[in-house]
């Protein structure tokens, strides 16, 4: 299965990557924890998480095309 | 047709022109069931911090989801505010100081109703719109803004 | 030099454009310490009593003693907001429905100032402003409009 | 001594006038008794008094030159 993950922000700055896919994520605390193996920096951040443009908290389980979103505090207006 | 086709677009390309609100005022003349219109626009602001100057905000955002979220906010505000309409428009991209960046119209048959709707919707998309503002200062060093 | 003299005038001979609103708003893009603009607009509706509609309405007021009014209305607000500036206009004469009567503008450079500033200026025009409405119907029969 | 009295709104329209000179009014409690015998209306019709554009409640002194305003309940915006 596959994840698309978008970040955004201060994320994207930091990443240097807008969006990515990874592979075999079971749920959103794997996939953290891989995003932050992979960069460092994401570890420290400041971040809300949305799967499907809902926003979660905890661990939530992922399907095959789900979309992941890292949004640092929202700044609009 | 996927969901968000039948979404109304919030977003706009740059700043908002001052005569655009002019003419969006307008255009509501022929509701003569409006006694009452409430506006709110926020302006970028040339802050200055440890002595450098904010010459602009460019702002990017999760669209597909800030339309979504604006489409909730707008149900809700419905429900709880006697309206007649509300207008929402957000730049992307860059706006200078001095320009306009967000635009929050309601109108309503009494005062009352537009004016807190109006007041509730902009605190709404200050706090929910997942938008990002990035602060460009004179030097063209940046830093991200932060909502309070 | 009397008194009435130095007041700020509010007094506009009929209807406030929608354009003058947009002119407004673009006078302000210079002053860049302004992050947010409040607005209230009152329109006269065409509202139905006993199923006579309301055409227009003819606004007359004590001028000298509504400009002083309005003079200690808007200091009580800078002493109470924060704010940039403050524009106010009323129409004198006749409205029509769908046009606009009153124009209120506060700017600040956070928005809560200047939504509260704007909200609280139009309630104390409304309440302690000399000034009249009478409602003209379509068949030119006529009521005074009474304020909520 | 001479007061200029000024009539608004529902007053103008009752009364037909706009303004009228009246003489020896000491107070205002005196010149409202006179008004409401000249225009019989002005006794039940509802309003406040300014004196000199001064909003009063009670009964008031008038000085020479005093500027009385008949104000029926505001309705501007």
């Amino acid at each position: 299965m596959t994840t698309t993950v978008l970040l955004f922000g201060q994320l994207q700055e930091i990443t240097s990557k807008h969006e990515l896919q990874v592979n075999e994520m079971a749920d959103t605390h794997t996939l953290l924890a891989e995003l932050s193996r992979m960069y460092p920096a994401i570890a420290t951040a400041k971040y809300m998480i949305a799967v499907d443009k809902q926003i979660i908290s905890g661990n939530t389980k992922l399907k095959d095309g789900s979309t992941v979103a890292l949004l640092p505090p929202f700044s609009g207006g | 047709m996927s969901k968000e086709r039948i979404l109304k677009n919030i977003f706009v390309k740059g700043a908002i022109g001052a005569a655009f609100v002019g003419e969006s005022i307008q255009k509501h003349s022929a509701q003569t069931s409006i006694g009452a219109h409430s506006i709110f626009l926020g302006q970028v602001r040339a802050d200055l911090m440890d002595e450098k100057k904010v010459s602009a905000i460019e702002y990017t955002s999760y669209e597909p989801m800030a339309l979504e979220k604006m489409h909730e906010i707008r149900a809700f505000i419905f429900a709880k505010y006697e309206l007649t309409c509300m207008h929402v428009y957000h730049s992307l991209g860059k706006v200078n100081a001095g320009e306009i960046s967000l635009f929050v119209f309601t109108s309503s048959a009494h005062r009352r109703a537009a004016i807190e709707a109006c007041s509730e919707t902009v605190e709404l998309i200050k706090k929910e719109l997942p938008v990002w503002g990035k602060e460009i200062f004179e030097d063209s060093s940046h830093q991200w803004k932060t909502n309070t």
